[in-house]
């Protein structure tokens, strides 16, 4: 049977996908919520120790990176093969930004004997073990959504070098970016809760 | 009101209600599929729906839910209620005995005495995983937390000998985490108290 | 029978071979029998551990094992029969078989993506049995993986976690299929209000299993992260909170439950109208009971924890919510009796299995009114009580309901017919000794036998002795029954299109359906369960 | 199935460029007001704020303002979810 493909079935099936992954990061948030309550002063106290350039930073290449790929989905459409291609490599490129930013930052921290089970958690505040435990869970599990949001675009790139995606198929465009733009919502809300608190 | 006496009035109550449901749907249940079996009636009635009577079938169970639930409800306050007499007694759970500390430090395993006719508060942790205390004579039962204390109070009203159980699950012994509660008269008690091991 | 040839004998992608086309197939139906057969052998070894816990415990004593061996026999058995049996067991067998045929459809709406939850379903499996035989031993946690204990406990728990989490994204994902489905492949002709009650339940579970699972995906994470880096989210020696995880495993597992049990009222709700030959009554209604089942089921998980130390407040407002899950409860059970009346009855096995299943599960349901009520649950919670009880609704409840669709779809996937008077013994020899196993556990667990209890003392030792005798008979009957099925593939008693005069889709397709399903377009009627025709027809012969 | 017009629907170059400096600007706003001490009023302003460049996100980048009904309220269900996750876990953890 050759029936015409129902594009809005495929996004419909992306879109309960992410929520599934809403309420994933979700069951996180009830932690943070729940934590935050009982232990306020060290949230805060934790929080002053992570830097918020470097958390302002990533957020500006995730709202950029965010809006390129939502471009190139407009660029396909014109028929702006290129134009769709280069802008699919930066959104790329801002990814591995973001990990490399990512990477510097778990190992200040680290440097510092901050991490999980190290000596500085376990015999300092228990507020403060728990508020560092949520910051590597929530931004480890976020980056590994970010590695496999990359891969999604990595694909894409390939299928419109390739022409398989063009101006009248771009479904699997399209859903890389949702998923790439769920990255980037998850990262709204990590970013004042962890790096601005208070 | 005994608190006890609270939570098997509420056990009557849901018990009874049930039981007069279930009979109920079952006799009429059996009722149709007998009396309207195809050899006896081959053409049935087209009947799609009443909104009248589900009307009714939902307004009514949601008035029976109720109450069932403040039966159940008001018995459970009966049960936290610590009257303001009680003797106190910290309760600690490991992998697997129940130890007893007194007021003045006696400490004992797997054995609980306290007084007749005077009102118990247990103050109860965990000192590893979880635990649940739980004495089905007094219909009281408590998780053993580590990190949260939390309490349960039962006055007994006759001497004897009842049994403690460990309820939540905490490793291979689990069901050997078992323990006496002896209520004993007044005088017995304040001589076992001062008793040394 | 019409010379279409079915699916067992279409490839589908066509150029498949051999056991390639049914290892690459995408067709929803073997998917279906696939699932079929290794939903039943997970379902048989969790038969034979939960018997052998039940002999372990017919006297005081280690009898047929230790202590160790009997933890991690029932947590085994509950892994198995929640993970592997009883969450796919309908929506991944039936759901895939039905719901695309009642939509008149020709498949479900991401083929490969059904594929893939098989796929996912048996490395889940696979994952179990490797964890077996991997790490400090048997996992012995019980299948809530309750935190400190299942953090500190030298046995293998991460793999069995690693492979709950699998068989969790499985299902997700076939939930996720079954709501695109329904919403974008329904024949153009059929509006909401004209989809069969089993599909308008299976897309109520979809949303469950959508929503929820996520939610026992990071928890269990969160355990393996415990494990591994000794982070302290739950440890409260380092400032953790054991309560919340009990929090977040209710959240999904709770609305779990009624993903096991709303698809068996989807079955039910098809079998009662069929041998009825009337309208189910008050189809809306138990449409709108499915979808508020639904809602109100992810809104009480604490009532699981009244003991756990959560506040007073919190026992008042879920218990209170409770309460409300019961009336759409109700709703349902009411309307199947009120389509009974007036009805012309025919007994067949499909039938017993379902009017057993109202039995059963109301008397599951009503125990579980005793257990909402703050000061009742406290006495009979973590008791042999609550064992009985959740073994009425999901063992009474979804197990009849999934052996009543067994009996009723067989010959429509196989094209065969069982032995009718095997199926009836087989289904009197299960009630019995399903009355005998689980009404002692009641009273066991009113007289205050905690559950999970490898010995007890000697005022339980009558109970416990009679649940074993019932459990002995109840597997008898079970073991009877699956062979009666098996045995009728073999003996090849060739079942007609529609063998019980059904008037949903799936009745209109040749037994079993070609690949495609429809030889000719699919009609679709105003009203789903309007069986004028069948009447007509029946005048007629 | 029916043509929907939604699939039609394409963001210009220049309405996603002024989505991007409302982001951008709100991501200045956000880092800006936190220097600032308001006591317990800075939780819900930072929250507010995220919650306004999530719904930009959503309704722009994602085209949820342009998708049909049936992904609107089921969006709208599984955020309503999260909220009942998290605000009935507060009947207890505030009243404990």
């Amino acid at each position: 049977m050759n029936k015409p493909i129902d594009f809005i079935g495929i996004r419909l099936g992306m879109w309960l996908f992410l929520y599934s992954e809403i309420i994933l990061f979700g069951g996180m948030f009830v932690l943070y919520a729940a934590y935050f309550h009982a232990y306020p002063t060290d949230f805060v106290e934790g929080g002053r120790q992570l830097n918020r350039v470097i958390g302002a930073i990533n957020t500006i290449i995730l709202l950029l990176s965010s809006f390129t790929v939502a471009a190139s989905i407009t660029a396909i459409r014109l028929g702006s093969k290129k134009l769709s291609l280069s802008l699919i490599g930066f959104s790329f490129i801002c990814g591995i930004v973001f990990l490399i930013n990512k990477y510097f930052e778990w190992g200040a921290k680290f440097h510092h004997d901050i991490y999980p089970n190290s000596e500085t958690l376990i015999n300092g505040p228990p507020g403060q073990n728990i508020f560092f435990g949520l910051y590597y869970v929530i931004t480890g599990l976020h980056g590994l959504h970010v590695i496999i949001g990359m891969t999604l675009l990595a694909i894409s790139f390939v299928l419109v070098a390739s022409n398989k995606i063009h101006a009248e198929r771009f479904a699997m465009l399209e859903n890389s970016g949702l998923y790439w733009h769920l990255v980037d919502l998850i990262w709204i809300f990590v970013f004042p809760l962890f790096y601005l608190v208070l | 009101m005994d608190p006890v006496l609270g939570v098997d009035r509420a056990f009557w109550y849901i018990f009874g209600v049930s039981l007069i449901l279930l009979i109920g749907i079952t006799a009429v249940m059996i009722y149709f599929v007998v009396r309207y079996r195809r050899s006896k009636n081959p053409v049935p009635s087209d009947i799609r729906g009443d909104w009248k009577l589900e009307l009714i079938w939902s307004i009514i169970p949601t008035f029976i839910a109720l109450s069932m639930f403040w039966i159940g409800w008001s018995s459970y306050t009966g049960l936290r209620n610590v009257p303001d007499d009680a003797i106190e007694v910290e309760v600690l759970g490991q992998m697997f005995s129940w130890i007893f500390i007194y007021d003045n430090d006696k400490e004992t395993e797997n054995e609980l005495v306290v007084p007749v006719n005077t009102p118990v508060k247990l103050n109860i942790e965990s000192l590893d995983v979880i635990h649940s205390f739980f004495i089905p004579a007094f219909r009281v039962k408590v998780d053993a937390v580590k990190g949260l204390p939390t309490y349960l109070t039962f006055t007994p009203k006759e001497e004897g000998e009842f049994d403690i159980f460990c309820a939540e699950y905490c490793g291979t012994d689990h069901s050997y985490m078992t323990a006496k509660l002896r209520v004993v008269p007044n005088e017995e008690y304040e001589e076992w108290l001062e008793e040394e091991e | 029978m019409s010379d279409v040839k079915s699916f067992f004998d279409t490839p589908a992608p066509a150029h498949l071979t051999g056991i390639k086309a049914w290892l690459l197939t995408h067709d929803h139906k073997r998917l279906a029998i696939m699932y079929l057969w290794a939903v039943m052998f997970w379902f048989t070894v969790a038969i034979i551990l939960g018997l052998l816990i039940r002999i372990e415990l017919m006297s005081i004593g280690p009898t047929i094992m230790g202590a160790k061996l009997y933890n991690s026999a029932f947590t085994l058995h509950g892994v198995i029969m929640i993970f592997l049996f009883i969450i796919p067991a309908i929506p991944a067998i039936f759901g895939n078989f039905i719901l695309p045929i009642q939509l008149g459809a020709d498949d479900v709406f991401f083929p490969r993506l059904n594929l893939l939850s098989w796929y996912l379903y048996m490395l889940g499996g696979l994952l179990a049995i490797v964890s077996l035989f991997t790490g400090g031993g048997f996992p012995d946690t019980g299948w809530t993986f309750y935190v400190p204990f299942s953090v500190t406990t030298n046995h293998s728990v991460p793999l069995t976690l690693t492979a709950a989490f699998i068989l969790g994204m499985s299902s997700m994902l076939t939930g996720l299929n079954f709501i695109t489905t329904v919403h974008r492949m329904r024949v153009k002709e059929m509006g909401w209000m004209q989809i069969p009650l089993f599909t308008w339940s299976l897309y109520a579970t979809g949303w469950v299993q959508l929503l929820a699972t996520p939610v026992i995906s990071i928890t269990l994470l969160l355990v393996i992260f415990e494990r591994a880096f000794g982070i302290g989210l739950f440890d409260p020696d380092k400032g953790g909170d054991p309560v919340l995880y009990q929090h977040l495993f209710w959240m999904y597992s709770h609305p779990v439950v009624y993903v096991m049990i709303l698809p068996g009222m989807g079955i039910i709700s098809e079998v009662i109208p069929t041998f009825s030959r009337k309208a189910i009554f008050g189809y809306k209604a138990i449409v709108w009971s499915s979808m508020g089942i639904a809602v109100a089921g992810s809104l009480v998980w604490a009532h699981h924890m009244y003991t756990s130390g959560i506040s007073d407040t919190a026992v008042f407002i879920f218990s209170l919510l409770t309460y409300l899950v019961a009336i759409p409860t109700a709703i349902k059970v009411f309307s199947w009796v009120a389509t009974l009346y007036k009805a012309s009855i025919e007994m067949t096995p499909p039938l017993l299995y379902a009017l057993i299943f109202i039995y059963l599960f109301t008397v599951g349901g009503l125990t579980g009114l005793v257990i909402g009520a703050a000061g009742t649950n406290i006495h009979v919670h973590d008791t042999q009580f609550i064992v009985a009880h959740f073994h009425f609704t999901m063992f009474g409840g979804a197990g009849f309901a999934f052996f009543a669709g067994l009996h009723f779809w067989w010959p429509k996937m196989f094209g065969v017919m069982y032995n009718i008077k095997k199926a009836y013994i087989a289904a009197t020899l299960i009630t019995v000794g399903f009355m005998f196993h689980y009404v002692p556990m009641f009273v066991l667990g009113m007289m205050g036998m905690p559950r999970r209890y490898f010995d007890y003392l000697p005022q339980f030792a009558q109970g416990n002795a009679l649940a074993g005798i019932g459990g002995i008979i109840m597997v008898i009957g079970l073991l009877l029954m699956l062979y009666n099925l098996v045995m009728s593939l073999r003996e090849k008693v060739v079942a007609p299109e529609n063998p019980w005069g059904g008037v949903t889709l799936e009745w209109s397709v040749p037994s079993p359906p070609p690949v495609h399903n429809f030889v000719t377009a699919p009609s679709v009627k105003d009203y789903p369960y309007d069986f004028s025709e069948v009447l007509k027809k029946a005048a007629q012969s | 199935m029916s043509k929907d017009s939604s699939i039609q629907h394409m963001m210009s170059y220049k309405q996603l460029a002024l989505v991007l400096i409302s982001l951008l600007i709100l991501t200045g706003v956000t880092v800006g007001v936190s220097y600032v001490h308001m006591g317990i009023f800075n939780v819900p302003i930072a929250l507010g704020i995220a919650c306004f460049k999530v719904s930009l996100v959503l309704l722009f980048f994602m085209h949820l303002k342009y998708e049909s009904i049936a992904i609107k309220v089921s969006f709208l269900s599984t955020v309503g979810f999260l909220a009942i996750m998290i605000s009935f876990t507060f009947w207890d953890v505030a009243y404990r």
